[in-house]
């Protein structure tokens, strides 16, 4: 019942607790605010930095050196452009001190649109991390598997981006993370702050057990023989709505993959699925040109040309420099409900 | 125009007790300095439009009419002090200025109309800035040589040394005018500013301008930040500094008067921090609620031009109601007006171009694309 | 007979002195030294800046603003990675205004490995340049084209990235310049700055005219029936001497495309020749994951899926944190002679 | 070996006059600083085998053994005074050392084997800083918490807070030592430093270096940067600073014994400037050839030793004899070894993980790819 705002707190504290994370930290993650999306409110380790990314990631970097375990944020994933030097060098440090150091950091930051955010605020960035080699990149759609995947990312001993869905940070999970009380009301009552005056507040964390996502497996969340959808994020809970409609409505049926990891991915449950069905579209909302779901495409074109019934497809946000603040903007230019519709559509019925 | 009446903002609250004097000053003091009774009163009646604008428009933010809002209140007097002295035009002849998003003073005292402002947080096809495409108080004014505003903090003070370059060789009197906030000074590129305006023989007409409100969203500078004023940093490049009450128009106006004379007269740049107040919080994001600890600029002034017989309550409720008249007429106007299309979307993503092939003309989507 | 290198110098030469260009600057780009691959040597307008590329980055912006017309120049591409947040910004500076402002800024910058680099001297930069909207991206693979296109891309009034393939830099063409004198060494006795004491020196300009490569405009620089290769920048002669060598032989001919344009590109050509070969092989030197041939393979894909007779092929580097300094590194992860011969070989001959 | 003698390098050139003094002098002077005529020796010896390990580089360089060359040739008594100084150890008890490109001095006076360099330089998979992969001088040994050098300028200046916080919270003695040249001081991340080091009940023990040669490659500092010292740039952050005359071996190595002890003793940043010397241009690709205009602190500190007394020219030569086999042998013996294989490409990319159902234990190229 958690929210993936809660589920990721909770990881947080999962792992000062017992993974040794000894810093959680970036602009208003610390008191009194904990993070511009609640996502750090109460953490033991949270802390203010000045307002300077490339402080944040040099800083994560040399904690890690000195065996610390930081998780670090940028408060949006649009303000990460001054720093993609550093995400590289993390990236490669172990590589190129032929295994002397490793860098484990976590950074997450809030990715996509879908708040109202405008050109600042609704930045995808899975595209350019998997451009960053040596790191691992995830993303979560649901709150049980931001638990999951964020206790994964601080075990891994190598860079890990959690990119969080920012318009779905507020999003309930109908499941239970272990450990979280059954009653969200009492959650709610137990790890968030309260409004107004905080200086004396403490949560009280629930018990929490630890659950992992491991990195590089996908969850198969819809079955079906018409045809495979691939996505992840904020799209997926669109790509399984339409799923479902075009099931009720038209008895079309969709093996839906929430991918979850960005890199490395499940390369083996995506070739199953596209044996199978013949039919693959794959679904995401960052910008349309050199995007991730084109290398996706590559790969399946590389290994099952001929195992394609139909042109696979892709369906992207298109190629424009920001999301318009108006939502004419935003419609017109980021898939929406009605698009991955058509789009599933069209992919259950095009004549092979 | 029955809810402008209704609306009680806290311009209306704790009415200022009336003075006794009765001749009224031919200038306002603070301490040393002074400004004429007639710039005292132009000042606060743009301070006045500034402030009602802002909470129009927070208003507007929370109704539903807008989603996002962010602005100045409590900076009414260092944007309206810097709005008044900018030389306005096009071109390096004139002042370039590269704001951030809480001046929506300076524009309206450099002439922008209310409804401009209010279109741009309406989201309207007819926002001048950006067509609806980003939040208020991103302003983009050519004829008045307003680059476009971004989010990104900081930004602009890396820019800046461009414009004031060309400033420099064309001669005259045009600066160059940068603005951020002080939270935004730990980023790299507030030092790139100060390096690039003083190269050797190279020193540039650039006023770096500090909000300092003491927070960047919700984290208090004294916990980040070991500086004692920003205005120090100004000292290992030889660059003159001074740090100002911001609370103070008086001061202000004085302080940026001084330091734009330097720069347009030494072609030498100047870092100027103005000690602000932050009435409403970060934004709409964090509530938009007002804030009582902190001192109001526009209550202070006005309890001083009355005290001092500069005006009276009566004069300066006309100001407000004129000033609310003036913001609500332009809301009316604006949400009359269309909104962008999806036609919209790629329009003015380039140039028209002679020498490209593909987009001669603007963006058309995918290269051949049908 | 020019190199790329005095190519590009004598178009800003040309664009100094027609075309309004004010500023040529950069890291070491000024006098003394002329830039580290001498591309700047001699300009009247060149000057050399603080180690600072957002500084660079920024003061053009700032030049373009107030009417200027700057060329800066990024050391190496693999030192923009600092700045990718100002490029996004110069990209949307006039859509942000809605017309208001253009951003009529040249950024030139070495990409591509091949001249022993290491990690910092040997990344590529077109895929994440044709990541950033309202850019344009060219890319020349010889001096004539460098020479066309760096005019074109200083009269273009949008930002363009010149991106110069830093191992053929130094190779010269075999046709002339127009306007270019007919004898090399009497090119470098005019231009080329001596070694030793500079600070007498001037250049000789040969008196050069306009010639435009338009932006969007490839080259079908060999034609044929046995597929589709489609290349830019270092790689593109590895194509074709694969191309000349498959021909003579085995009899193998293929359209060779160079592209030239990274964005905007010439989907015109590229279709032409898909649809005649069905056949296509995308080459570049790019890292392989969300790499721009993965962008045009999807295009193809997209538009062509029904006209392919065999799989669609990309030729990539490998997705590795760096190039390294031993050449066994560099062999074994960067697309080579006998990498592009074997994939035009098997492009010609596998079964359809 | 032949080679050896027949090598006329400028470490031979322009003989000392003998002095006349009999009696060793117990300390050696710099205006009013001293140290023991021990270490004074012991400085001129590590200065000996750095200049001749980086003679031996360049000639490598040159013949086609190696490609690139950077190095550190005029830096010698800054590096070799910090090599000798540095608590040696792996953990947050012990120094952090975040170097650049020239600081082959430092590794080789803390007791880096002259052929972990040479290996490097020569690409060899015997490497232990980077198995081949990069650049010579880019080292990173994990033992003595010498983290990997970047050739991307300035960054280490951002991630030096980092090891320090860990240090800071350790408590002890262990410092952060961060080190650059003058001219990437325009970048912002050395300003990032100064900023992270002095958060307020946050101070960090780091130890800023700044190598002053006055040159970015080509690029002359006082044509483009308006600081009088680069220490300058401390004062607005309250951060204890000094510049000292690099080519003095009595000045720096206690300029660096009183600033490590305020970082160690204080928990606090120091920023030391040293001015020195850039004796073979930028490197290879600017030619790496001597430059004669500059003062050589290996040349004039040899005459200041031989005119105390302190040593003779006969046991200056047998020490330059003895690097010289030594830089001679470790050529010889690592040109021997293995070259990194096909094999090499993908190992090392990622550290193991329990939690990574691709790549459990390192990467094999594309998930999935056979
Ligand atoms: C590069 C960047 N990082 C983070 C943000 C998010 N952000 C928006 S405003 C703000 C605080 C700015 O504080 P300050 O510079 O003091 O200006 P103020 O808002 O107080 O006027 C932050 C962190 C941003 N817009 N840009
Ligand atoms: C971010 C970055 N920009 C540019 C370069 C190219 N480059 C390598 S060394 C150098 C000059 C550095 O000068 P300085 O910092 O004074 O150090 P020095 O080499 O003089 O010791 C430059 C520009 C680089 N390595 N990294
Ligand atoms: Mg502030
Ligand atoms: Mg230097």
């Amino acid at each position: 019942m958690a929210s993936i705002a809660q589920a990721v707190r909770m990881a947080l504290h999962y792992g000062e607790k017992h993974l040794g994370v000894t810093d959680v930290f970036g602009e208003d993650v610390g008191p009194p605010l904990g993070g511009v999306f609640t996502v750090t409110q109460g953490l033991k380790t949270a802390w203010n930095t000045p307002l300077d990314e490339r402080g944040i990631i040099g800083t994560a970097m040399g904690i890690a050196y000195a065996g610390g375990r930081p998780v670090c944020e940028i408060q949006f994933c649009d303000y990460a452009f001054n720093v993609l030097d550093m995400f590289k060098i993390a990236g490669n440090q172990r590589w190129a001190s032929a295994g002397e150091f490793d860098m484990p950091i976590v950074v997450m930051t809030p990715t996509g649109a879908g708040i109202r955010g405008s050109l600042y605020h609704s930045h995808c960035f899975e595209s350019w991390a998997s451009r960053i080699p040596g790191w691992k990149v995830v993303m979560p759609s649901n709150a049980l598997d931001a638990y999951g995947l964020m206790i994964a990312a601080i075990k891994d001993p190598n860079p890990v981006f959690m990119l969080l869905p920012k318009a779905l940070l507020r999003a309930r999970d109908t499941r239970l993370l272990p450990g979280e009380p059954a009653d969200a009301d009492e959650l709610s009552r137990m790890i968030d702050a309260p409004i107004g005056d905080r200086t004396d507040w403490q949560p009280q964390w629930p018990d929490m057990e630890e659950y992992i996502v491991p990195i590089g497996k996908a969850e198969l969340v819809r079955e079906g023989g018409d045809g495979t959808v691939i996505s992840y994020g904020r799209l997926l809970p669109l790509c399984v709505q339409a799923a479902d409609e075009l099931a009720r409505d038209h008895g079309h049926s969709f093996d839906v993959i929430d991918l979850r990891s960005i890199f490395p991915y499940d390369w083996e449950m995506i070739s199953r699925s596209v044996q199978k069905t013949g039919r693959v579209l794959i679904v995401n909302e960052d910008t349309e040109i050199t995007n991730y779901a084109e290398h996706l495409l590559r790969r399946v074109v590389d290994e099952h040309f001929y195992d394609l019934t139909i042109r696979p497809r892709t369906l992207m946000g298109k190629h424009i420099p920001g999301i318009g603040m108006n939502q004419n903007y935003e419609i017109n230019s980021v898939p929406q409900l009605g698009d991955v519709r058509a789009a599933l559509r069209e992919l259950a019925t095009d004549p092979a | 125009m029955p809810e402008l009446n209704e609306d009680s903002s806290d311009l209306d609250s704790g009415s200022p007790r009336r003075t006794t004097r009765t001749a009224a000053p031919a200038v306002i003091r603070s301490g040393r300095e002074v400004i004429s009774a007639e710039l005292a009163l132009t000042l606060f009646r743009q301070m006045i439009r500034t402030r009602v604008l802002e909470e129009r428009s927070i208003k507007m933010s929370k109704s539903g009419e807008a989603y996002f809002w962010i602005g100045g209140p409590g900076e009414e007097a260092f944007n309206v002090c810097l709005g008044l002295q900018v030389h306005r035009g096009h071109g390096p002849a004139f002042d370039y200025l590269h704001l951030h998003y809480r001046n929506a003073g300076v524009m309206l005292a450099m002439g922008m109309p209310m409804i401009n402002h209010v279109r741009q947080l309406a989201m309207r096809q007819t926002d001048p800035h950006s067509r609806g495409r980003n939040f208020v108080g991103h302003y983009a004014v050519k004829a008045w040589n307003v680059v476009p505003v971004s989010s990104v903090i900081e930004v602009q003070f890396a820019m800046a040394p461009g414009t004031a370059l060309i400033q420099k060789r064309h001669g005259g009197e045009g600066i160059t005018m940068v603005v951020g906030g002080e939270a935004g000074t730990a980023e790299g590129d507030f030092e790139t500013c100060l390096n690039w305006s003083t190269r050797p023989g190279q020193e540039l007409p650039v006023l770096m301008l500090v909000t300092n409100n003491r927070y960047g969203i919700s984290t208090d500078l004294h916990t980040v930040c070991a500086e004692k004023l920003v205005s120090d940093r100004a000292a290992p490049y030889g660059i003159r500094a001074e740090s100002v009450d911001g609370n103070d128009p008086v001061l202000v106006w004085n302080a940026l008067d001084r330091a734009m004379r330097y720069c347009r007269r030494e072609r030498k740049p100047f870092l100027l921090e103005a000690m602000v107040s932050r009435l409403h919080g970060h934004s709409s994001s964090s509530g938009a609620q007002r804030v009582w600890g902190e001192t109001d600029v526009l209550a202070t002034f006005e309890q001083k031009l009355i005290d001092c017989g500069a005006i009276d309550s009566v004069a300066v409720q006309a100001m407000k109601d004129e000033a609310k008249a003036e913001a609500d007429a332009a809301v009316v106007a604006a949400m009359k007006e269309p909104e962008p299309t999806r036609e919209d979307v790629y329009r003015f993503t380039y140039a028209p171009s002679e020498v490209d092939a593909v987009y001669p003309k603007d963006y058309t989507g995918l290269p051949g694309a049908k």
